[in-house]
Order: structure tokens, then C-alpha cells, then sequence
């Protein structure tokens, strides 16, 4: 029972912290900068030339007041806020009035998730194994080529390296489509469906495997030179023991725990990756919900997004802290 | 009378090349040993003496940037021998553990920290024994540590939860789990306290008694060495200056280092004032001339600065390498 | 000069310095720009690279190469002012939850792995929306500087963790020195290389993020920046339309600029690394 | 004459674990000792009981309960560390640890004169640290502009012992000084020990596990196991006659260096955990002279003409 104690009660009790402070960040930063988003949907729509008399002004400033969850004072804002949250309800969205937030969300979230979880998983796997290997084997040639090229690939930002996929695979190569995909209303499950996600989700996919997948290579690539100096490597070499049971068992198992809370680091800016590569690919995912909610000022919107990155994040950073313990023994067995 | 190891001329230099700059330390130096069979054999030396060099020479693991600049080791298996230096990855790997297994210092990340230590037993034994089921290893492991004394269950549990003494102690156990003819251990007891430490020496002891096979134990503290060793020699600035039968070496020492080794210590019961050896431990880099503790030496004479002496017999089997000793070298013993 | 001797010998640093030497002349290059980086119709529009217009013109009749000049500027400006800012946060974040610990270090890091858990980006863009165009060059400096120190300002503070337990912060202090002392004469030298290296990093992080808020709109588009000039590309469609010299220079420039920092802040905070400044000292 | 440091009742208790988690671990267990002026007095042990004890004496940790009193001021009241690091100094086991390795030896001479105002000129100040160097058998010139890379272990130890002189202290806690400095050169360390007692009347806290050094320069000793200081007295009486059973195994335990001497009587040996956690006295797992008293009650200190035993066979 020390184990749930030591380990799992301030794992759960940062979890709640951390989406605390998370949402409360997001309630108070956009009012500290002292813009209010009504008047400036007003003066978007005056700007449009409808001339609205004082009266017709005021009765909009209310009830755009009340959709943005502005009303009273701030501490009857904060509890509206949090009660949004955990209805999960977020007003209505403007650039798709009336539709409310979270039906956009429910339609676009699970792409994003899809997205998401396949190409973090597979760069971390990928990552880590080739990085591993090339890390044991690190005086042989394949292994210094490899590193130039990740050394050119690592720098580059997720939007250009996204927009240079685009170019060459969409444009020049005409291999893959260059819109996004429009959602249908009906998702029915058969082959042809399956074939067009593939197809869209493709380009997106990869770009975020290899930026991810260079990120994790480097990382174990220096993890494994480190541990392969360790003393119980060097021992087992010297007690002739098998060169493939060292590479798994001593050499990778070792290296891979750093990188499993590395994961659980990097959700965070991996997500924001993800996000940007939806809207280069135009990927149906609320990346793109983002851009075009940004790109028409949509308060609701952007505030939903927000929120429920940061329940999705956090979970998946719970989930992971819960997993590491079956991989690291020494916090197991005190 | 040639022993189980036999060590001919051995130079092994580290060469350290940085920023184009080339600088050679003579580790083990014109080094020449016989290891005879079914014994404990000691090497004495300080810190930067060259004796963890010389074992890693007898462990015929020699690897950038140690170099190999000269001399022979060589292993007599079947008594026939064969150059230990020369043989490839494959045969190494055969011989390590079967043939020859190595102690190491400290033991604290001595087992892959995330396996059970039965799960490092078997590592070590499935790639040495082959035809037997992990089962079957894993009962003949049990049945060895009980022969020696410690308690299987041992092996459930992972190295973190073990004291410092237990981990040396099952390190040791499994040097001995494939029963090789040699047994090479580089201070293995510098990190524990005088408690576990005597725990260990009497486990190497019972080994070395039970297979009858030959413990190299290199470490600085003469007590040790008084202790359990049967014979021994002393290493200085790369080169053996003194070897012989421990209790020879204790009750008559010839070599005015050896003197200083033996006397220098405090010992409890003894308030006499105990003066260090003067001067300053020897650069391996470029080492002084003629005999390499003329600098330091109390008993120089000239020709000390110019030639370098080597191991003469004083009796029958001690041996030193000292020019004051030669001549004067009454053998009444 | 010695030490540039010794850096050119690493492939990675020669490749590195005379890139970031030949942008930072483009940067320069842009106070002696013939056109206004922000009037439109300057020169005739939408005309292919040729010998006399070396990166041809765009759809709003500017210059390609002389807009690109501001554009580098600019962005590095940005750059500088959040790596800089952010490095002073980091930094002191840092020392402090390192060196003072308990209390001190259990709540900046909650901070700070807070800040890392949430996606960081999200609220930037919250908060660039309501700013909207009130974004000046200094202004989203500052914006991404403070979004910018969480993750560095952890590996500082593991850093002086580490170095707190050795011997040598013992005998400073027994030598009479204060916190303060003690931090800038033991600890600086032995951190240098990292705050460098994160420096740089933050940078190049900082580019690509003003990328992505001038591709949502939300900095003023008219200042000419990387992110601005890509941003308008995109608008008018230089792809489709096969203005592929318009769309390419920005993110050539990019990749150039974020591939030569990397290769530079690798290869120096490897000759920096405290390991390796000791063996220099031993080979002398 | 009045003792300078007396330790009263020293507790230090370490929880392990993570915010909730309480398993404690009692580093120090009620010590108390006193030191007189220019005495050289040993913590010897195992457990890492010496060291928590000296940096308690430093200021680096605060006791969980009991004092210490130098001069009859209670040390863990005192907020001017500066002027207590003026009274004590240390010197730490690992010499190539003890000086940042990116900053030259004489740095740190020069600072601790300033931080000190010991000497306005420079040239004063050269003085001073040349005067020290001297004792301790070296010279400015050896250590002038080099880093600690450059100087050998021996050398960095005795550097660190000058330094430490610079402000006269009245009392110095040697941290393990020899343990990693060659055998060969360690007594022209521990010599100084004893001439720096002698002719500057300081006294040193001598912190080791190695018993042999210990009996040849100080003049009282403190056994201590597991937190606890099992006997206390003269040097020559505990180490030549020993009455707890632990200092008897300690003293059998050291390997000497004369092969007649006949092979010792196999031991047992217990988990260290274990012990810390056990009832009544710490030793009784593996105490060869254990009674079932030893089981249950914790021995309380019985003196004994001049040395203190805690162990229930000496109980009247």
C-alpha cells in the first residue's frame, strides 16, 4: 500500500492542480489584456457598414455579454466558467451560429485524437528503436549518416517542414490530395471510408512521424552512448554474455525509462504540433476548428479548444505517470 | 615450476590523443608474472601504479585507448598454452566466465537495475551453457549460493533493495557460478566497511578452497593482502618491483617501497610515529629514469638513476628488483 | 583566435557560423533596401527571378529579396528579445527552485510543469486574438518570451540541483561567500554552456512560432517578417498560381537560419561542455 | 577546563519517501559529546552518522531536536553564519572535489581572506597564505595559476587544510581527510592533523571509519552504530581494551598486516534496514554477548572509569 500512497496520490492530486491552475490561466489571461471581446464584435460589425441605432446596441451587448459568459462580476464569471467546463458546454460558436461549441468539438475532437495518439506512438517507437540501435552501433557508417540527416530535419519547425510535405507531395508529385476532407454527416464504417481517411490522413501523419521520430532518435541515440558506459553493460560484457541480450535487455530497457517521462514532458508541445499540422494539411481536426475560429475572432470557440486540450493533455500525462511504474521497478519496490 | 597464467615483457601504454597533441602513459611496463595454480595471488600497489592495467591485460580485454606495445599473456587450458592476446571475439566471449571471471570494485550499478538478480544469473549462464532449460540454470544457481552460504531467495529480489556488502557478495558468487580456473577481482572490498569486508574475504576464501582454482585480488591495503593471500607482488610505476611468498614478503622485505608499505601504517596497540614516503607518487607519463623509485628512495645510490633493475632471485622464489639488494643480498632465510 | 581554430575543426560549426554570418549580412543588407518594406506596388508584379531581379517580385508588386532582407531582421528581432527575456526567467527560476529548494522549488515547479503540461501554444493564441493587431515586433518578442522559459528553466534547475551536492559549494561557502557570489563564480562557469544552448534553442523555437501566429493572422501583417511574407504567399494562392518563388524564399530562409543556429549552438556547447574544458586544461 | 562544542540529546530524523510517506529514518540518535580546546576528537563508524553530525556543527542541516553549544551559545539560535564559518572550518574527503575544477586553487585563498577582511593588501594577504602553505609543507609557488586538475590528490588535500587555516579557526571537522589520498602518503596528512592541534590550539572533529589512523593521533573517540554513540572515552581505553561488543568486532574486524596473526571466526551479517527500524538496542540482531534484555530495552549509558558504554552487560 506504500506504493499507492508514495506514488499515486500526488500523481492524481498535481493531475487536479494542473487542470486548476490550467483553466484558470485561460479564465484570467485574456482578461488581463484588457480587451473586451464584445466591443470588438461590435466594431467588427459596424465596421461591416450596418449602422445600429444606441438601443439595438445596448440589447446586442447583453446578449453577447451573456453568450461569451461576461455577465456580473468576475467571481460569477469564474463559477460560469466552471461550470462550462464541467458541463462541457461552451456557448455558442459565431462563425457557425448557433451551433454550440462543444457539437463542433464532438464532430472534429476524435480525428484529432486519432491523429494524435497514432503518430505520437509510432515516432516514439520508431524513434526510440532506430535511435537505440544506431546509439549501440554508433561508430559504424549507416549510423553517422543517419544522424546527419536527423541533424538537418530536427531544427526545422512543424508549419514549414508541413508546408515543404505540401509542396512536394501534393503539388509537385500530385500523390496526395491537396484540400482537406470534407466531414459527411453519416461516418458509415466500410472499406471505401476507411481508404479515403488513409488517403487524408496521410501527409499529416508522416510529417508529424518524422519530426517526432527525430526528436526521440537524437534523445536515445545520446540516452543509449551514456548507458552503454554504465557499470552493469560493461559487466556483462565482460562476463561474455550475449551481445543481443545486452542491446534489449540491459542497454534499451535501460535507456527507455528517461524517455517514457520525456513523453509525458513533450505532450504538450507534441500536441501544439499536431494542431499545426492540421491546419497545413487542412486535416479535419480542431486544428483546423482553431484556424478558422482565430481567423473570425471566435471567442467560444478558441476558449472550448483550449479547455479541452487541457483535459486531454493532462489525462494523457496521468495515464502515462501511471504507467511508468510497471516499467521501472526501483520506484515499485522501495 | 610455470604457472597457470603466464606473463612475458607485457607493455600496454594508453595512448590519449587530444587536439593533435599525442601523450603516452605507460600503464604496465616491461611487466613479467607467473600466476601458479590453486592460490590466492596478490597484487599490492597505490592509485596510478598500473595494476588495474595489468589486470585488464590478464583479462585479455584490451581496448582503445589501451594499446598493446609489447609482451605475451598467455592461458594454459589443457595444459597447453595459448596466447590470451591474440584470440578473437568469439573464442574471448567462450573463455570469459568459464575459463577466467572478473570481480568488480564497487558493486552499487554493478546489475542491470530494472531485472531481478536471478534474471542476471541466467543472462550469464544461458550464454555460456547451452542444452538446458532456464529452470534447470536457475536451481543449479540456488544450489550454488547455498553452497556458499547465502540465501537463495536472494535472487528475487532487485539490486536496490540489497546493502552494498549483500550486492559484492552475490557479484562475487557470480564469478564463481561456471567454476573457472581463475578468478580476477580489482578491489573488491574498497567500498564496504571493515564488518563487510571481512564477510567478503572469507566468502572469496571459502571459493578459492572449494574449486581450488586461483583468486588474482588487487588491492592497496597490505592487510588484506597479510590476511588471504598466499603469494604475492608489488607494483610500482608500472613494473613489479618485489614478488614473492606472502610471509616472506611480510617478514623480510627487500624492497625499501615494500618496507614502506608495510611499515608506514598505523596499527592499533602502536603509538610509534609512522613517517610517509617522501617526495611524490610517480607520472606514468613520462616516468624517471633508471629505477622508476630512485626519487623517493632513501637507499639510492648512483647507478640507481641510470639502469633499470630487474627481478632477481634473493632466495629461492623472491624475488626484487633493486640494485642495492643484488649485492648485498646476504640469503641467510 | 586559437579557440576558433579549434571550433572550425567541427564540420557543424564552420556550416553553422558562416550561415548565420551570411543571414545576419542579408539582416544588415535590409537598412540599404532601395523599395519601403511596407508600400505596395513598389515594382512591377508577379515577375520570375531573373538577372536583374534576383528573387523576382510578388503579387503585391514588392521585391522578393529586399522584402526577404526585413523579413530576417525582423524575425530575429523577435527572436532575440524572447530568447533573451525568457533566458532571464528561465535562469532565475532556475537558480532559485535549484539552489533554495523545499518551498521555493515545490511551487516554481508546479509553475513551471504546469505551464509545460498545458499546450503552451493555445493560450499564446488566446491571448495574440485579443491583442489582434496591436502586435508589434517587441510586443510578440515579449509575448513568446513569456511562454517561452517553462521547459528550460526545468533543465537549469536539474543542472544546479546536481551541482549543489558537490564538494566544491562546501567550500565556497566556508570560504565566506554569499548566495550570490557562491551562484556567479561556481555555478555560472559550469552553466554557461547550457543557458547557451537553451538560448538557441529558443530562439529557433521563437521563429517558428511567430510563423505560426502570422499564418493565423494574429500579428500585424504589414511588418514584413518570415511569418508575415509567408503568410501573404499563402493568401494569394503563389502555389496554385506558380509563383513558387515567392512561397519558397521564406521557407528556405528558414530552414537555413533554424539549421545553421542548431548546428552552431550543438557544436559550441559541446567545445563549452564543462568535461571538455577540463581535459583542455590537462593537455596544456 | 571549559569544552568549545558540547552536543546535548543530537537528533536528526530523515523521512523517506514522497509527500505523505512516512517512514523515518533516525540518522543521529541522541548524541551527546563534548570537544575541549585544541583536542583532536573522532567519530568513528559506519553509518553516515559522523557526517550528518558534522554538517549539523556547520549549520548545513538543523537538528530535529537537541543543541549544540559553542561557548555556551546554542549553535541552532544563530543567524550570522558568516561569523561562525569564521570559528569553524572543514576539510572534505574527496580532494579533487573540493575545488570547483574550471577555477584556480588560489581563488579560493583570496576569497576567504576578503569574505574574512583578514588582510587589506595584497601583499599581506600572500603573506598570510604563504605562512599557512608552509605548514602544511607546501608553498604559493606550488599551487600559483594552476587548476585542481593539475595537482595531485596529496597536494589538493593539504591545499584545502591551508585554506581552511587561514582564519584561525578554533575548530575544524575533517571530513574522512585520508580515506581517498594514497596509503603511502596518507600519515604526512594525518601528521598534520596532529601539528596543527599542537602548535595553532585547534581542535579537530576527526570523522572516519578507519580506526588504525584514529587511535595513532586523537585523543578521544566516539564509536557510534546506527545513529547511536555506543561507547565514548580515551583513546588508548576503548581502542586497547573495548567493552561494547560492536567495538570489539570493529577492532577484530581490521585486517592486519601480519600473516601470523590466525584466521578469524566466520561472522553473520544483516540487512542494514533492518537494523535502523529494530526494538531496543541496534546491535542485538548479531551481538555475539546478546541477552534477551538487549531484545526489548534500550541500553542506557553506563560510565566506566572514564569511558561510556552504552550496552546492557555493564548494567549494575
Amino acid at each position: 500500500m506504500r506504493f499507492f500512497r508514495d506514488y499515486l496520490v500526488p500523481r492524481i492530486i498535481q493531475y487536479i492542480v494542473v487542470i486548476f491552475c490550467g483553466i484558470t490561466a485561460v479564465f484570467f489571461i485574456p482578461r488581463l489584456t484588457g480587451q473586451n471581446p464584445v466591443l470588438e464584435m461590435i466594431a467588427q460589425i459596424q465596421s461591416q457598414g450596418s449602422t445600429l441605432d444606441p438601443t439595438a446596441v445596448e440589447s446586442l451587448m447583453e446578449t453577447l455579454k451573456e453568450l461569451y459568459g461576461l455577465k456580473g462580476t468576475l467571481f460569477q464569471q469564474y463559477i460560469t466558467t466552471w461550470k462550462r467546463v464541467f458541463a462541457l458546454d461552451f456557448g455558442p460558436s459565431f462563425f457557425q451560429f448557433p451551433t454550440p461549441v462543444s457539437e463542433l468539438l464532438k464532430t472534429y475532437l476524435p480525428w484529432t485524437i486519432g491523429l494524435f495518439a497514432t503518430s505520437t506512438l509510432i515516432s516514439w517507437i520508431l524513434g526510440n528503436i532506430l535511435g537505440g540501435i544506431a546509439g549501440y552501433f554508433s561508430r559504424k557508417n549507416w549510423s553517422k549518416i543517419i544522424d546527419a540527416l536527423i541533424m538537418i530535419i530536427r531544427p526545422i519547425p512543424h508549419y514549414i517542414f508541413g508546408i515543404i510535405v505540401l509542396i512536394l507531395f501534393a503539388y509537385v508529385w500530385q500523390l496526395f490530395p491537396v484540400g482537406g476532407m470534407m466531414l459527411g454527416r453519416r461516418t458509415v464504417l466500410n472499406w471505401r471510408f476507411i481508404m479515403t481517411i488513409l488517403r487524408y490522413s496521410f501527409l499529416p501523419a508522416m510529417t508529424l512521424v518524422i519530426l517526432g521520430g527525430a526528436v526521440w532518435f537524437q534523445q536515445m541515440k545520446l540516452l543509449v552512448q551514456n548507458v552503454k558506459r554504465e557499470d552493469y553493460v560493461q559487466y556483462a560484457q565482460t562476463g561474455g554474455v550475449k551481445e543481443r541480450f545486452i542491446i534489449y535487455r540491459y542497454v534499451l530497457r535501460n535507456a527507455m525509462l528517461p524517455q517514457i517521462t520525456q513523453l509525458a514532458l513533450a505532450l504538450g508541445q507534441v500536441f501544439s504540433g499536431v494542431l499545426i499540422v492540421e491546419m497545413v494539411f487542412s486535416y479535419p481536426g480542431i486544428g483546423l476548428l482553431l484556424y478558422r475560429g482565430v481567423t473570425r475572432g471566435d471567442y467560444n470557440l478558441v476558449m472550448g479548444i483550449t479547455v479541452l486540450s487541457i483535459l486531454t493533455i493532462t489525462t494523457a500525462v496521468l495515464i502515462l505517470d501511471l504507467f511508468y511504474p510497471l516499467f521501472d521497478p526501483r520506484i515499485r519496490h522501495k | 615450476m610455470n604457472g597457470l597464467i603466464e606473463v612475458e615483457q607485457l607493455q600496454t601504454f594508453y595512448v590519449l590523443e587530444y587536439l593533435g597533441k599525442k601523450k603516452t602513459i605507460k600503464a604496465v611496463n616491461d611487466v613479467t608474472l607467473s600466476i601458479p595454480e590453486n592460490v590466492i595471488y596478490g597484487i599490492a600497489g597505490e592509485s596510478g601504479c598500473g595494476k588495474t592495467t595489468l589486470l585488464k591485460a590478464l583479462f585479455a580485454s584490451i581496448e582503445p585507448p589501451l594499446q598493446l606495445f609489447g609482451g605475451k599473456v598467455s592461458y594454459l587450458i589443457k595444459n597447453n598454452f595459448i596466447d590470451a592476446l591474440s584470440l578473437n571475439g568469439k573464442e574471448k566471449r567462450e573463455l570469459r566466465w568459464s575459463y577466467i571471471s572478473y570481480i568488480p570494485q564497487g558493486s552499487m550499478s554493478v546489475f542491470n537495475p530494472v531485472k531481478k538478480l536471478k534474471v542476471t544469473y541466467l543472462d550469464f549462464l544461458e550464454s555460456h551453457v547451452r542444452g538446458k532449460a532456464g529452470r534447470e540454470l536457475l536451481s543449479l544457481a540456488r544450489q550454488h549460493l547455498e553452497q556458499l552460504g547465502l540465501s537463495p531467495q536472494v535472487l528475487d529480489a532487485f539490486p536496490h533493495q540489497l546493502s552494498g556488502g549483500m550486492r559484492q557478495r552475490i557479484a562475487i558468487a557470480l564469478s564463481a557460478l561456471l567454476k573457472p580456473q581463475v578468478i580476477l577481482a580489482d578491489e573488491p572490498t574498497t567500498a564496504l566497511d571493515v564488518v563487510a569486508q571481512r564477510a567478503v574475504l572469507q566468502l572469496m576464501r571459502d571459493i578459492q578452497q572449494e574449486i581450488k582454482n586461483t583468486i588474482v585480488l588487487v588491492t592497496h591495503d597490505m592487510g588484506i593482502h597479510a590476511n588471504i593471500t598466499t603469494c604475492m607482488a608489488i607494483m610500482y610505476a608500472g613494473k613489479i618491483v618485489e614478488v614473492g611468498p606472502t610471509q616472506e614478503i611480510f617478514s623480510n622485505p627487500l624492497h625499501p617501497y615494500t618496507k614502506f608499505l608495510i611499515h608506514s601504517l598505523p596499527r592499533i596497540g602502536d603509538k610509534m610515529p609512522k613517517k610517509s614516503v617522501p617526495g611524490a607518487p610517480p607520472s606514468l607519463l613520462n616516468p624517471p629514469s633508471g629505477c622508476p623509485f630512485h626519487p623517493r628512495c632513501p637507499e639510492i645510490s648512483d647507478f640507481c638513476q641510470d639502469k633499470v633493475p630487474d627481478l632477481n632471485n634473493s632466495t629461492q622464489n623472491h624475488k626484487v628488483a633493486c640494485w642495492l639488494r643484488r649485492e648485498s643480498c646476504d640469503c641467510n632465510s | 583566435m586559437g579557440v576558433l581554430k579549434d571550433l572550425f575543426k567541427d564540420y557543424r560549426f564552420a556550416v553553422g557560423f558562416i550561415l548565420i554570418c551570411f543571414l545576419s549580412f542579408l539582416a544588415v543588407a535590409s537598412f540599404f533596401s532601395p523599395y519601403d518594406p511596407i508600400e505596395w506596388l513598389q515594382v512591377p508584379r508577379d515577375k520570375a527571378p531573373s538577372w536583374s531581379i534576383i528573387l523576382g517580385t510578388n503579387s503585391k508588386g514588392q521585391d522578393v529579396f529586399w522584402e526577404a532582407t526585413f523579413a530576417i531582421r525582423n524575425s530575429l528581432i523577435i527572436a532575440l528579445i524572447a530568447g533573451l527575456i525568457s533566458r532571464v526567467i528561465a535562469v532565475l527560476v532556475g537558480f532559485i527552485a535549484g539552489y533554495k529548494g523545499s518551498i521555493y522549488d515545490r511551487v516554481l515547479m508546479g509553475i513551471t510543469d504546469g505551464l509545460l503540461v498545458i499546450p503552451l501554444f493555445l493560450i499564446l493564441v488566446l491571448v495574440a486574438m485579443l491583442l489582434r493587431e496591436a502586435l508589434t515586433l517587441v510586443s510578440t518578442g515579449l509575448l513568446l518570451a513569456f511562454f517561452g522559459w517553462a521547459w528550460d528553466a526545468r533543465t537549469i534547475r536539474s543542472q544546479v540541483l546536481s551541482l549543489r551536492e558537490r564538494e566544491f559549494t562546501l567550500t565556497s561557502v566556508l570560504s565566506g561567500n554569499g548566495t550570490l557570489s557562491l551562484v556567479s563564480k561556481e555555478y555560472l562557469p559550469l552553466t554557461i554552456p547550457l543557458i547557451f544552448s537553451t538560448l538557441i534553442n529558443n530562439i529557433a523555437w521563437a521563429i517558428g512560432m511567430e510563423i505560426v501566429l502570422a499564418i493565423l493572422g494574429l500579428v500585424s501583417l504589414d511588418i514584413p517578417t518570415l511569418g508575415t511574407t509567408l503568410q501573404w504567399a499563402i493568401n494569394y494562392q503563389a502555389m496554385l498560381l506558380g509563383h513558387w518563388w515567392w512561397i519558397l524564399t521564406p521557407v528556405i530562409l528558414t530552414i537555413l537560419l533554424l539549421v545553421a543556429l542548431y548546428w552552431f549552438s550543438i557544436s559550441v556547447s559541446e567545445y563549452l561542455d564543462p568535461r571538455m574544458r577540463i581535459q583542455r586544461i590537462g593537455a596544456k | 577546563m571549559t569544552a568549545i562544542l558540547k552536543a546535548r540529546n543530537l537528533t536528526k530524523i530523515y523521512s523517506l519517501g514522497g509527500l505523505f510517506s512516512r517512514t523515518k529514518i533516525t540518522a543521529v540518535d541522541r548524541v551527546s559529546f563534548s570537544v575541549q580546546p585544541a583536542e583532536i576528537f573522532t567519530l568513528a563508524g559506519e553509518s553516515g552518522c559522523g557526517k550528518t553530525t558534522a554538517r549539523m556543527i556547520l549549520g548545513f542541516e538543523y537538528p530535529t531536536a537537541g543543541e549544540l553549544l559553542y561557548e555556551n551559545q546554542n549553535l541552532v539560535e544563530l543567524r550570522d553564519k558568516k561569523a561562525w564559518f569564521k570559528k569553524v572550518q572543514a576539510v572534505f574527503q574527496n580532494p579533487f572535489e573540493t575545488f570547483n575544477p574550471l577555477r584556480k586553487v588560489e581563488d579560493y585563498f583570496f576569497e576567504t581572506i576578503q569574505n574574512f577582511r583578514l588582510d587589506k593588501s595584497m601583499k599581506k594577504a600572500e603573506e598570510l597564505i604563504e605562512e599557512k602553505l608552509q605548514a602544511v609543507g607546501l608553498s604559493l609557488c606550488d599551487i600559483a595559476g594552476k587548476y585542481p586538475g593539475e595537482l595531485s590528490g596529496g597536494q589538493l588535500q593539504r591545499a584545502s587544510i591551508a585554506r581552511s587555516l587561514l582564519t584561525n579557526p578554533s575548530l575544524l571537522i575533517a571530513d574522512e581527510p585520508v580515506s581517498m589520498v594514497d596509503a603511502s602518503l596518507r600519515m604526512s596528512v594525518v601528521n598534520l592533523f596532529r601539528k596543527m592541534s599542537d602548535s595553532f590550539r585547534v581542535s579537530v572533529i576527526y570523522i572516519t571509519h578507519d580506526l588504525a589512523t584514529a587511535y595513532y593521533i586523537s585523543d578521544r573517540i566516539a564509536i557510534m552504530f546506527r545513529g547511536n554513540i555506543v561507547e565514548i572515552g580515551p583513546v588508548d581505553q576503548v581502542l586497547e581494551n573495548p567493552k561494547h561488543p560492536y567495538t570489539k568486532l570493529l577492532i577484530e574486524s581490521i585486517p592486519q598486516p601480519d600473516p601470523q596473526i590466525p584466521e578469524k571466526v566466520p561472522i553473520k551479517i544483516l540487512e542494514e534496514k533492518e537494523e535502523y527500524l529494530r526494538k531496543g538496542c541496534k546491535f542485538s540482531g548479531r551481538c555475539p554477548e546478546v541477552q534477551n534484555i538487549c531484545k526489548q530495552q534500550i541500553p542506557e549509558d553506563i560510565s566506566l572509569n572514564g569511558t561510556v558504554v552504552k550496552c546492557h552487560l555493564y548494567q549494575k
